[in-house]
């Protein structure tokens, strides 16, 4: 099974990063954008074939490992 | 917008403070302060920021020498180093965050100490880092290790600021609190010196660097709190370091500072906005105005409370002369970096707060910095003390098995896994980098710009303490660290001039730990008088403890000195066949209290460190200054965990040379071998320069012994007989092994 | 000669630069702000220096190569002006498409500070000309974003081409390709490099082979002038 | 308006990062993982309405800066 596990900073904590694409973007002319955040994405292939297992097993390796809860969210999606 | 919460005792109480300081704050104002002045005057009198329980023991450390520029008080300490030049430094600690996101943690760490010291006009040029981590095999461990490197890395690296030396050790104690102490130091002209007293009623106030965020709000109150149960819950305070934003404050800080505008600058490091301000004005014997809202915001409906207490990083305040705020806004500006008049200093003394117009807080400057209370805090030597000094009982092993294993132990072992993450050349200044040589050498820059200089001096620094001694003997532990740090110097040719230390202990509020804090300051301050090297700098970090089970006491120490000549520093590891291999200071001191050794082979902590012995410290560390300056010395280390004989492993594995040591020296004995808190420093000359050492030993009135000849491919002692190879694999992966890393 | 090196907000090998230009190779050195729209005249060589531009955010060197002063260096490139990018300095010119291929970060994901030691390729070129096939040269590497990369068909012609400079020499401390350390474009007037020649080029330092490379792009500089 | 870029790997360049996580996986005892791959999110807030439009300015922007393409492939999702 093919899942995605989109991680992302949490509401409020400071993107450095973030903000200097804005930066950029906006003096590249993209004038539109007004809020850069960047987060990692995790693509993963599973042996699991039921989706509810996949979905459990996923969140645990998200507190776990994959994302850094202390500052970052995670969100799942099997494909 | 959201109701304020009622003033009263309950919520003083939540915020941190006692029902006896809060009776003193309504006194002193003669009402009940406004939820923001509880906000602020909470933080102010946190531990952290006040030093209630330090800071009545503080004030008996040495602090004053002919070289001192600037002592405890500022951001940082400055001495004098000639031509025109100083040196400013300093040390803090980022333990509770970095146990709680060691990445960030130790970032926002050593982001904050380089501020400390460019608020003072100085461009840092180095940085060390004194670290304490737990047992390796503590399941946490690992990712604790791995994210306070990368993140002292990640914000060093960045900021163009090589990372030339530092330590780790690890103790069981230090399971539920790491400890991550960073240093900077900084290069200035000596008549340059910024400081943080605000002055000239009239004059703007201006706010530079980041948008204020909800970042840490409560983060000063965190560090004064022992970890519980619910310190997860409390886990959003965490910053997240920006440096690149940083690395444009300092060279906007440090173009800005070329023009004639600043009074007073004054970073904003643990409570903020709040703390910067009531400690400007309170130095300056003045008041503030500010008004809340025209501080730059990155959030969206942020109340005064929350823009007073964030502890968004990055951010500074200065007062300027009039007319200053367009230099600012100007410089700022090509930095793409906010900048803006948010207040002006007043002649009331009171800090005032308004948004909009409207009065939110109203304090006298006075009474939230200078006011905040002192406690002398009960201390008591803890009940096991003279179970404690017990001397150990060892088993019988040999001497290679017990060299090979102290060799792995995660203390002793190779840190280059570590130091290799940390960039140590940046700058083209670096003479002696990690794992090169017992100190750390950068050589002197004529100024704050280029990396060169234009003649041969070098400035030193180390950074030490053994927390086993500390246990053992707080007084005698921590002056063994000054000792050892300045013996480091020694060893590359500099003499002590000055330190800062970061006092690591458990609650202030438990008499042992009291007693120990004490004991440490006392032995440190006298330990800096004997070496001449004053305390100008420094930082308490209290509450090191989880469920009543404190640290080890750790009150590192960093020195610095000045090397005269870079050219002739030797380094660690043996450089020379046929180089003769001395011993400089007494090799029947050494003892095996609170050694490695004994707590390998018993595994616990044991036996009363020897009374430090500053005459003969002194005449070892002039010795070897003065053989350097003379150009004698292939190389220099001195016997400090583990003791000589691994001291003298290290030279072969860092010179990568074999070593025949006369077997009769130490007649075998494992106090001889192993032991510690000697003043020994291991070096070597080539064979034509032997009487001239002597010599200078015998001058300075310090004992001298031939050890033996480098050659060869092993570590060659009686029965002993090690390849260096075999030495080095021990030694490379001891820590990395332990810590599941490899 | 004029040396000029380029400033971007986050550099922080500018001054290293500056430094061993001006007072050890000894020529006219200039500091270039990346918002200046012209090189100064008469640039014999340019400089992009390592750190961390705009914090590497996104990619190391991805928004850096939009800086004005990158018009100007690449109509300088295009009319066979000579340019080294030392790490951040090859991360930006490969983004800017100056060089060729692309650069990801370490193998290992850490960022490695280490002294290596590296083969010379070729000595046909302005940067290595007065160096030697067969003298392997010693400096520190400090990046984090050091892996090398390009697609078979690339590689090819950098090989066919002989525009790859160095190879790490024992260790490939970045999982480069093919041990990948510099290479130069396609015209031989742009050189890339991870490694920091400017930190080794003084015997204080640890190592003068660094220097090496400043002084062929000067030998050169002089032959032609 | 809000959009989100998933900017990957292209096929066939190593992704040892990927690796490593997987290798951590296992470690942690988390065996149904088959392959790893990482790449990054960017989310962005414009100030387009027209979804045609907003895409069109996002493909710009992903070949332009956010992703580079000869190591990088990227999707753009509007949410
Ligand atoms: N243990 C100590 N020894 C010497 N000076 C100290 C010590 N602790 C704090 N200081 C001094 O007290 C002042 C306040 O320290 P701190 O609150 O850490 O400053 P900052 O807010 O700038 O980080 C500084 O000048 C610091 O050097
Ligand atoms: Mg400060």
């Amino acid at each position: 099974m093919q899942a995605r596990m989109i991680v992302t900073l949490r509401q409020g904590v400071l993107d450095p990063a973030g903000e200097a694409v804005k930066g950029s973007l906006a003096q590249l002319g993209f004038n539109s954008v007004e809020a850069v955040r960047l987060g990692k994405v995790i693509d993963l292939e599973l042996s699991e074939t039921n989706e509810a297992d996949a979905r459990a097993k996923l969140e645990e390796m998200g507190n776990k490992l994959l994302a850094n809860t202390v500052i970052e969210d995670f969100q799942i999606e099997l494909l | 917008m959201s109701q304020k919460p009622e003033v009263n005792v309950e919520l003083a109480r939540s915020h941190g403070l006692t029902d006896g300081e809060y009776t003193h704050i309504c006194d002193s104002l003669g009402r009940t302060p406004t939820y923001e002045e509880l906000g602020v005057v909470s933080v102010m009198w946190s531990e952290h920021c006040s030093y209630k329980s330090s800071r009545l023991h503080l004030k008996k450390l040495p602090t004053e020498a002919d070289w001192v520029l600037q002592g405890p008080g500022e951001n940082a300490g400055v001495v004098d180093v000639g031509d025109g030049m100083a040196v400013c430094f300093k040390m803090e600690s980022h333990n509770h965050p970095s146990f709680i996101e060691p990445y960030q943690g130790a970032a926002t760490g050593v982001g904050g100490i380089m501020r400390d010291v460019f608020t003072m006009g100085a461009r840092p040029v180095a940085n060390l880092n004194s670290l304490r981590f737990g047992n390796p095999k503590n399941p946490r461990m690992r990712f604790l290790v791995e994210g306070v490197v990368a993140g002292i890395g990640g914000y060093g690296n960045c900021m163009g600021v090589p990372t030339v030396g530092g330590e780790i050790a690890f103790d069981d104690s230090y399971n539920g609190n790491i400890l991550v102490n960073a240093f900077t130091l900084g290069v200035l002209k000596s008549d340059r010196i910024f400081r943080s007293a605000a002055a000239g009623i009239g004059n703007d106030v201006v706010y530079v660097g980041s948008k204020t965020g909800r970042d840490g709000i409560h983060g000063a109150t965190m560090a004064s709190e022992e970890f519980g149960e619910d310190s997860e819950a409390k886990r959003p305070r965490v910053q997240v370091g920006a440096p690149f934003t940083e690395k444009k404050l300092l060279e906007a800080c440090l173009e800005l500072m070329k023009e004639d505008v600043i009074v007073a600058i004054q970073d904003m490091g643990a409570a903020g906005l709040t703390s910067s301000s009531c400690e400007m004005a309170g130095k300056g014997g003045l008041g503030i105005e500010i008004d809340i809202e025209k501080v730059p915001r990155r959030e969206t409906g942020m109340t005064p409370y929350e823009v007073l207490l964030s502890e968004s990083q990055e951010r500074m305040l200065m007062v300027v002369k009039e007319g200053g705020a367009e230099v600012v806004e100007r410089i700022f500006k090509k930095w793409k970096l906010d900048a803006c008049v948010i207040g002006r200093i007043t002649n009331t003394g009171n800090v005032v707060v308004k948004e909009n117009g409207e009065v939110v807080a109203d304090l006298p400057a006075k009474l939230v910095s200078d006011e905040a209370p002192i406690y002398d805090r009960p201390s008591a030597p803890p009940d096991d003390l003279s179970e404690r000094w017990i001397t150990p009982e060892l088993p019988h092993r040999s001497v290679q098995e017990r060299l090979l294993e102290l060799l792995e132990q995660p203390t002793i072992a190779s840190k280059r896994w570590a130091y290799e993450q940390y960039d140590s050349s940046v700058r083209c200044g670096t003479v002696k980098g990690p794992g090169q040589a017992d100190a750390a050498v950068i050589r002197m820059p004529d100024d704050e710009t280029s990396p060169s200089g234009s003649n041969t001096k070098g400035i030193a620094m180390s950074v030490d303490m053994n927390g086993r001694l500390c246990q053992l003997d707080p007084g005698r532990g921590a002056a063994h660290g000054v000792l050892e740090s300045a013996r480091n110097l020694a060893c590359v040719g500099a003499r002590a001039m000055a330190t800062t230390d970061c006092l690591n202990f458990g609650s202030p509020e438990r008499s042992e730990v009291m007693w120990s804090f004490k004991e440490a300051l006392e032995g440190m301050g006298q330990a800096c008088s004997e070496m001449q090297c004053p305390v100008i700098s420094g930082n308490v970090s209290f509450y090191n403890e989880t469920e009543g089970a404190a640290i080890l006491p750790t009150p590192t120490v960093g020195l610095v000195g000045v090397v005269k000549d870079v050219t002739k520093v030797p380094g660690q590891g043996f450089s020379d066949d046929g180089d003769v291999v001395l011993a400089l200071g007494r090799l029947d001191t050494a003892s095996l209290a609170g050694s490695e050794l004994v707590l390998l082979e018993t595994g616990s902590l044991r036996g009363r460190p020897n009374e430090p012995d500053y005459a003969e410290a002194k005449s070892v560390n002039t010795s070897c200054i003065q053989a350097i300056e003379e150009g004698l010395l292939t190389s220099a280390h001195d016997a400090s965990e583990g003791g000589i004989l691994v001291a003298i492993a290290e030279s072969c594995i860092a010179g990568n040379k074999g070593v025949h040591l006369e077997d009769t020296r130490f007649e075998n004995s494992a106090e001889a071998l192993f032991g510690e808190t000697s003043n020994v420093i291991v070096v070597t000359t080539n064979e034509k320069n032997i009487d001239r050492v002597l010599e200078i030993a015998r001058d300075n009135q310090c004992e001298i012994t031939k050890l033996g000849q480098v050659g060869g491919e092993a570590l060659e002692y009686g029965d002993v007989s090690v390849s260096v190879d075999e030495l080095r694999t021990r030694w490379d992966q001891g820590m990395v092994r332990k810590l599941g890393i490899l | 000669m004029k040396i000029s090196v380029v400033t971007f907000p986050g550099s922080n090998c500018d001054e290293d630069a500056v430094h061993v230009a001006r007072n050890i190779l000894e020529v006219d050195t200039v500091s270039v702000w990346h918002e200046e729209l012209e090189l100064p005249p008469e640039t014999d060589l340019v400089i992009i220096p390592g750190g961390f531009s705009y914090g590497d955010a996104l990619r190391a060197g991805a928004i850096a190569r939009f800086s004005p002063i990158m018009e100007a260096v690449r109509s300088y490139a295009e009319a066979g002006g000579l340019v080294i990018g030392i790490c951040n300095g090859f991360q930006i010119l490969v983004e800017a498409g100056l060089l060729p291929g692309a650069m990801l970060p370490n193998a290992s994901q850490k960022f490695i500070c280490k002294n290596v030691l590296l083969d010379v390729e070729t000595t046909e070129s302005p940067f290595t000309c007065e160096l030697d096939k067969d003298s392997p040269i010693g400096m520190p590497i400090a990046h984090h974003e050091g892996r090398y990369y390009i697609d078979a068909e690339g590689l090819a012609t950098l090989k066919s081409n002989q525009q790859i400079a160095f190879r790490y020499r024992d260790e490939n401390p970045n999982g480069s390709l093919e041990s990948i350390a510099g290479i130069l474009n396609s015209t031989k007037n742009v050189l890339g490099m991870m490694p920091h020649p400017e930190r080794a080029s003084e015997v204080l330092l640890g190592s003068i082979d660094g220097l090496g490379i400043f002084k062929s792009v000067k030998h050169t500089v002089e032959v032609n002038s």
